[in-house]
């Protein structure tokens, strides 16, 4: 296949205009011995009907994809209506570059505009961006904000942030001169006060939690918030699975001076990964030091509402190394997805989307809970995950499971060596009572 | 054009020495170049700078520029007023757009600078 | 006649200067034996910019390199160096060099003054199909070695490269006296100590720095004269006595940097054959046991017959003694074997010992 | 055209576009007792189905977009985005298989993954890659820390990386988020690396030199042998820029110029759209040296099955979550498969064709300021027509109002008033010539009329927004009390 529109015809005219005798010559200004003199060692071009067959082929290898999953852990599965499929995928949406060019993009720009009011809204902050990589990568940002901020040398993350959050914060500061310090979890699950009041000093440049927290399990966030603001220290609330939001108060509301999360569970598919949406929310004081795009209102020479890219002089592209941040492309069609998402759902869908994953897990633990050889690992209240101790080797009832065609929880010890046994399961508002109750059986012969 | 009794610096800083005290600003040859001005980042009050310290930022709004202290000394003011109307950098730069004011550490200073009129002939030359 | 940037110095120093292959340089400052033992009880400098520096750069400068040595480069990480030969197709001596590995892609080897004419027109001989360019800038480099246990006192406070931490036969840029140089922990002493590497087009000041340094500690300049006498009681080989083109590296005693299992190489093919069937002659190193000193090309007298030549041989200052080392057949090798050398009028006595002379105690 | 209003100004109570089967599990009346739960997310907005399809239908028409026309982007490579490659990333084989699902239920992802992996080093004449970094300015960011991790382990970090003046502004900010000073590279009258400069700031303490080839005047280094030497003459790496690789898939490699590490941009040469400002992705590919330090996990094949590899203890560990934008990973591989070794040789043949046939056909009515010989892209700049008090910003703007995209304006730093033109392979000669002609006519207007072009557009929805009062005082989200 080929998506060139010049004819042989063409090519020679074009040839001639330009005063060169074939393709190779325009190659001339290469100095021969770095020109290839081989063709590349690739499969041949393939027609569309074969590309799809091959295609399909590799698909039908993803043998989990079909079985009834409890998988969650920062990636979460949520009932998609077909809209959002249906306008995301139009060409004026997917095929332009960045809004460079206002007049002609303010489809674009009205959408960013209208996405960081809506995550305004959420976290109860005043100013969000215009969305970075991911969850992870936007927690890396908001630690480097906070140093920015107060350049202060030490960021306390609580031990029961996203393993995969902690790991991204660590390679982005590994060349900053900001160390990281984890702050251990309690028997409810929460962040371990008294080792939070032990670590936090004046040196702290940031606290960060995330709630609901990788175990599920909802953070007191205004206690915390308390104490690192009486060391002065930035508050951050990492956020993973933004439908809680839906339902539980904005961390704004308990003086988070910056929110970031994942935005995956707003229209995205779970796609191996990627892409998803990192969102990022912080206070009109810190305006200048959040980074990413920004789409800001103002008028047309007739006073008519418009919108633009605005502030880009925090951005690389003018400030050079001394941006706030290196990110130039974001992930804009994921954040127009997400806000067809949340505005299809609308304030009374989102809530009860989320008022239903709290009453599908609960019962989903409560289940669970009933079986012999399982224990509620933490007592803290939870929103759509929890964590069950099982009586056996974690790795052992998952493969059981798996042979009965169903994808378990997520065995923590890899991430966890102190939790043994446990497991993360996730309920989501897409299981019916059949499938929890299937796995409630299955479970239960697994441990016996 | 270029006040008199100001001293000037080759980064485009002006500064008008009255007893100890130094106001400071950037001229109005900076202003054009840098166009609308849409944000002055201020320092703190009780900053003590060395000559050719970086003030703070002044950014247009596809530009960002240093600004640099032509003499040493402690910050005691600074333009609030900026902060509402930063406009004022280029309405009137030498005056009501100025930036800080600083409590001299060294008099001399100003005399490594350019007068008026040897700022004037510098600029004509970068024009050139 | 060529002369090193430091030539001034050597003369300022009083040197007596000779020509050697090509360049004006200083034989002896204060006399070689008191720059001998200097060397060997606390330092010496020696400018040893005559030698010669040819670059291998390029997409298969690794692989290149493999082909021309017999030595496994592959095993170089950037930073380290490895000493090596460059072979003839019949595995003998072109001469002998260092491989400094400065990044996969970028190659430098260090030979020898009287060669580096003929060796870089044989490496480019063997370029090939190989993607790589070649680059012979010695005239450009200078070098200074300063060697001896006191080497590391007087260097550090001159440099900014941790010269504590650094391996022997390992190398890194950084500052001396102010100047860009690539330092590597190497000799040809048998002491420890640094080869100083420079292309400033004025390094006369890393001479003057290294001297004022080394003052409180005892170093002295030294020449060619203990430059020879000190690589031989350390029995590193030179070029045209120990090895040349007539001789392997098997039988120059330096099978070690021979890796027949990384592939193919100029000469391996002889090699391995000699290597299977055995060396006929090894080089071994001797005492003169009756007085008088061995040199170079004097006759070798095995059970009255003659065998063979000196390849080196010299009055050692350290052991107050004249050593030496020659070729002998595979079973009149052995230490404690005893043949005669031809000193002109006379034959002295002279027994095969086991080597190396001098062994560094630190 | 009438205005399409925000979503919270037709928002109101009541209107409904969801609705969620009821609730099948016994319900816990108490279930949020003990939660920290909001009241209401106020002004969060509530309409209907058929308002939501029109609002954002209305709005997707005030987009100029690929799929309407050219779209000469300087440096951006706004090729056409092939339609199978959407069908393909939707399957739900791929859409639906979760990051963390057991790997031998998830082969066909993994295969996919390690399939671009080895096509990335082919194209690239590279030896490992990864596709972890979500865009071109993470993989900078990934390919630094590489360096500085390797250097790191010889003992010295080192501390400056040299970039030329010609390149993004990406890559000054990326080796500073490395812990580097950034040191510039004075640019020759050709427009390429200065070498002299180069040789003078090439120092023991210079980690590497970020080089974009061809660079962002669309000229190629005709020294990067030259070039690689003189850096790693001093034990330093060669970062290469691959934006635009457009020019050179399948005609050289950078493998092959002694690059060390390179990031490419998925989304420019391998054609996966860029929706409005991503998502893209960034792989680095890198040379055998830098490969220990990979982020983690690699994808690796054991017992004809493959498996995820977390033992690296080299590696500079995760730079985000999961393997990268997968979804945009099996756009890029349905591209290659697509287009094949000669496909991808001819894309970068008719990219460079068609860039010369506009820089020919307009040297006479735009400025060149730089006449080397380019490749994929042309930069010229506003010179002629700021006789008339025309600029490059008047003329995109005038461009717009003939229905064409303006190209690029805002670097590179040393073409004042610049106009970088890059078609791309994608446009046919009908749609190449009547830019042409719309360019002479602009050129044509700016003597007769410029007054034209400073009031342009005049065609579009909006006109000229005034972008200084929106930095001045920010409005960055609505509000109530605003309408």
């Amino acid at each position: 296949m080929s998506y060139i529109s010049l004819s042989d015809n063409d090519k020679k005219e074009m040839l001639e205009r330009i005063g060169v005798s074939s393709m190779e010559e325009l190659y001339d200004c290469l100095p021969d011995e770095v020109q290839l003199k081989r063709r590349l060692d690739l499969p041949e071009a393939m027609p569309e009907a074969d590309l799809l067959r091959r295609f399909e082929a590799l698909a039908a290898r993803n043998t989990y994809v079909g079985r009834l999953s409890f998988l969650g852990a920062g990636v979460y599965r949520h009932f998609i209506p077909s809209i959002v499929d249906y306008l995301s995928a139009r060409g004026e949406f997917v095929t332009p570059y960045t809004p460079y060019q206002p007049e002609v993009s303010q489809g674009t720009l009205q959408i960013i505009f209208e996405y960081q009011t809506l995550i305004c809204q959420l976290t109860g902050l005043d100013i969000a961006n215009a969305s970075l990589y991911d969850g992870a990568t936007a927690a890396a940002e908001a630690v480097l904000m906070a140093s920015r901020l107060n350049n202060k040398p030490k960021i306390l993350v609580s031990r029961s942030l996203h393993p995969q959050y902690r790991e991204t914060i660590r390679t982005y500061i590994r060349n900053l001169g900001v160390r990281i310090e984890e702050v251990g979890f309690d028997g409810d699950g929460r962040i371990d006060a008294a080792d939070l009041a032990r670590k936090i000093d004046k040196d702290t440049s940031a606290v960060l939690v995330q709630s609901p927290n990788f175990f599920g399990v909802v953070e007191d966030l205004k206690a915390v918030g308390e104490l690192a603001h009486g060391h002065q220290a930035l508050f951050v609330v990492a956020v993973a699975e933004a439908a809680s939001l839906g339902v539980l108060e904005a961390p704004g509301a308990f003086g988070a001076d910056v929110v970031c999360g994942e935005g995956q569970s707003f229209g995205l598919a779970p796609s191996f990964g990627g892409p998803y949406l990192g969102f990022m929310a912080c206070r009109k004081e810190h305006l200048r030091q959040l980074p990413g795009r920004l789409a800001g209102q103002t008028k047309d020479v007739d006073g008519r509402r418009g919108f633009v890219l605005t502030l880009s002089t925090r951005e690389q592209h003018i400030r050079r190394e001394k941006a706030t941040s290196n990110i130039c492309t974001n992930q804009a069609w994921c954040a127009l997805r997400a806000t067809m998402f949340l505005e299809t759902l609308g304030h009374d869908g989102l809530r009860e989307m989320a008022v239903q994953n709290i009453q599908k897990a609960a019962y989903a633990a409560a289940t669970l809970g009933r079986i012999k050889g399982v224990k509620l690992r933490f007592r803290g209240r939870f929103f759509n995950e929890f964590v069950l101790d099982l009586a056996k080797d974690a790795a052992a009832v998952n493969a059981t499971l798996k042979a009965q065609g169903i994808i378990g929880g997520l065995a923590l010890k890899e991430f966890y060596p102190e939790l043994g046994n446990c497991v993360l399961f996730c309920v989501t508002e897409v299981h019916t009572k059949d499938e929890i109750d299937r796995l409630a059986v299955r479970l239960e012969e697994a441990l016996r | 054009m270029y006040p008199n009794h100001y001293f000037y610096t080759k980064d485009h800083e002006w500064v008008e020495a009255k007893g100890g005290t130094a106001t400071v600003g950037i001229t109005d040859y900076a202003q054009k170049h840098l166009g609308d001005v849409v944000y002055v980042e201020l320092p703190a009050l009780g900053t003590h700078l060395a000559v050719h310290q970086t003030i703070g930022t002044i950014e247009s709004v596809k530009a960002v520029s240093e600004i640099f202290s032509p003499v040493s000394g402690e910050v005691i003011e600074t333009n609030g007023d900026l902060n509402g109307s930063p406009e004022s950098v280029n309405q009137d730069p030498h005056g009501k757009g100025w930036i800080l004011r600083l409590k001299m550490a060294a008099k001399g200073d100003v005399n490594a600078l350019m007068n008026a009129a040897a700022y004037e002939k510098y600029i004509e030359g970068l024009e050139g | 006649m060529k002369q090193t940037p430091f030539n001034a110095h050597h003369r300022k120093l009083g040197a007596r200067m000779i020509e050697f292959c090509g360049w004006d340089m200083p034989v002896e400052y204060k006399g070689i034996i008191d720059e001998h033992l200097a060397c060997r009880k606390a330092a010496g400098l020696f400018d040893v910019s005559h030698m010669g520096e040819i670059h291998v750069t390029g997409k298969d400068a690794l692989a290149f390199v493999q082909h021309i040595s017999p030595n496994d480069a592959a095993r170089l990480s950037p930073g380290h160096v490895q000493y090596t030969g460059l072979l003839t197709p019949k595995g003998t001596y072109v001469d002998d060099m260092l491989v400094y590995c400065i990044h996969p892609e970028f190659y430098l080897l260090v030979v020898n003054a009287a060669n580096t004419d003929k060796d870089y027109a044989y490496i480019q001989a063997q370029k090939g199909g190989f993607a790589v360019a070649l680059d012979n800038p010695s005239d450009r480099y200078s070098q200074l070695a300063l060697q001896g246990r006191k080497a590391v006192a007087i260097l550090q406070p001159l440099t900014d490269v941790a010269l504590a931490p650094m391996k022997s036969f390992t190398s890194a840029f950084g500052k001396v006296a102010g100047k860009e140089c690539l330092v590597s922990r190497t000799g040809y002493t048998g002491e420890d100590g640094f080869e100083i590497y420079s292309l400033d087009p004025d390094p006369g000041i890393l001479w003057d720095a290294i001297m004022e340094a080394g003052r409180p500690h005892g170093i002295q300049p030294v020449g060619l004269g203990a430059r020879d006498t000190l690589r031989l009681e350390a029995k590193l080989p030179l070029y045209g006595n120990d090895i040349d083109d007539t001789t392997t590296p098997l039988e120059a005693d330096f099978k070690w940097i021979v890796k027949f299992k990384k592939g193919d190489f100029l000469g391996r093919d002889v090699l391995v054959r000699q290597n299977e069937q055995g060396i006929t002659r090894k080089l071994v190193g001797f005492e003169l046991v009756d007085r008088g000193i061995a040199r170079p090309h004097y006759p070798v007298f095995l059970g009255g017959a003659p065998a063979g030549q000196v390849a080196s041989g010299t009055f050692s200052p350290l052991f107050k003694k004249s050593i030496g080392l020659v070729y002998l057949p595979i079973g009149k090798a052995a230490v404690g074997t005893e043949f005669e050398i031809g000193l002109r009028d006379k034959k002295a006595k002279a027994v095969v010992v086991p080597t190396p002379f001098y062994k560094r105690d630190y | 055209m009438i205005r399409e209003p925000l979503i919270f100004e037709i928002s109101d109570k009541g209107k409904r576009a969801y609705a969620l089967p009821k609730l099948d599990v016994p319900e816990k009346k108490d279930a949020l007792a003990g939660l920290p739960v909001r009241a209401e997310i106020p002004g969060f907005p509530q309409v209907s189905e058929v308002e939501i399809v029109r609002h954002f239908t209305r709005l997707s028409q005030q987009n100029y977009c690929v799929d309407i026309g050219i779209y000469p982007l300087g440096s951006c490579t706004m090729k056409y985005n092939p339609k199978i490659n959407e069908k393909v990333a939707a399957l739900p084989g791929f859409s639906e298989s979760h990051p963390l699902a057991p790997v031998d239920t998830v082969q066909g992802d993994l295969e996919v993954l390690r399939l671009v992996e080895d096509y990335m080093c082919e194209i690239a004449g590279m030896d490992a890659c990864t596709l972890q970094p979500a865009a071109g300015a993470q993989g900078e960011l990934t390919g630094m820390m590489l360096i500085r991790a390797c250097h790191e382990e010889r003992g010295d970090p080192r501390k400056y990386v040299l970039v030329p003046d010609s390149a993004h502004g990406t890559n000054p900010s990326s080796a500073h988020l490395s812990g580097y000073t950034v040191k510039e590279v004075k640019s020759n009258e050709g427009g390429t690396v200065d070498l002299e400069d180069l040789a003078r700031q090439m120092t023991g303490e210079v980690a590497a030199l970020m080089v974009t080839n061809p660079n962002t005047l669309g000229v190629f280094e005709y020294d990067i042998i030259k070039i690689a030497e003189i850096v790693h003459a001093k034990g330093g790496f060669l970062y290469m820029d691959g934006a635009n690789m457009n020019a050179l898939t399948g005609k050289c490699r950078p493998g092959d110029m002694s690059v060390d590490v390179l990031h490419i941009n998925l989304h420019k040469t391998f054609s996966t759209p860029h929706g409005g400002g991503g998502p893209g992705a960034g792989p680095v590919a890198v040379k055998k040296v830098l490969e220990p330090y990979l982020p983690v996990p690699r994808v690796v094949k054991k017992g004809g099955a493959y498996a995820l590899d977390y033992a690296r203890p080299k590696s500079i560990g995760r730079v985000k979550s999961f393997y990268g934008n997968f979804g945009v990973i099996l756009k890029a591989l349905a591209y290659i498969w697509s287009l094949g070794p000669d496909g991808l040789k001819e894309i970068a043949e008719v990219a460079v064709l068609n860039a010369n046939y506009i820089r020919r056909s307009l040297d006479k009515d735009y400025h060149l300021k730089y006449t080397a010989p380019t490749l994929h892209e042309c930069v010229f700049s506003d010179k002629f027509q700021k006789e008339f008090g025309v600029s490059n910003l008047d003329i995109a703007k005038r461009l717009i109002d003939y229905g064409v995209h303006p190209p690029t304006m805002s670097f590179p730093l040393i073409v004042h008033g610049a106009l970088m033109v890059e078609p791309t392979e994608t446009e046919s000669k009908r749609d190449l010539d009547q830019f042409i002609d719309i360019m002479k006519t602009i050129a044509r207007e700016a003597k007769t009329e410029p007054e034209l072009l400073k009031a342009a557009p005049h065609q579009t929805v909006v006109r000229r927004l005034d972008e200084t009062a929106a930095a001045r005082n920010p409005i960055l989200k609505w509000e109530k009390s605003r309408t």
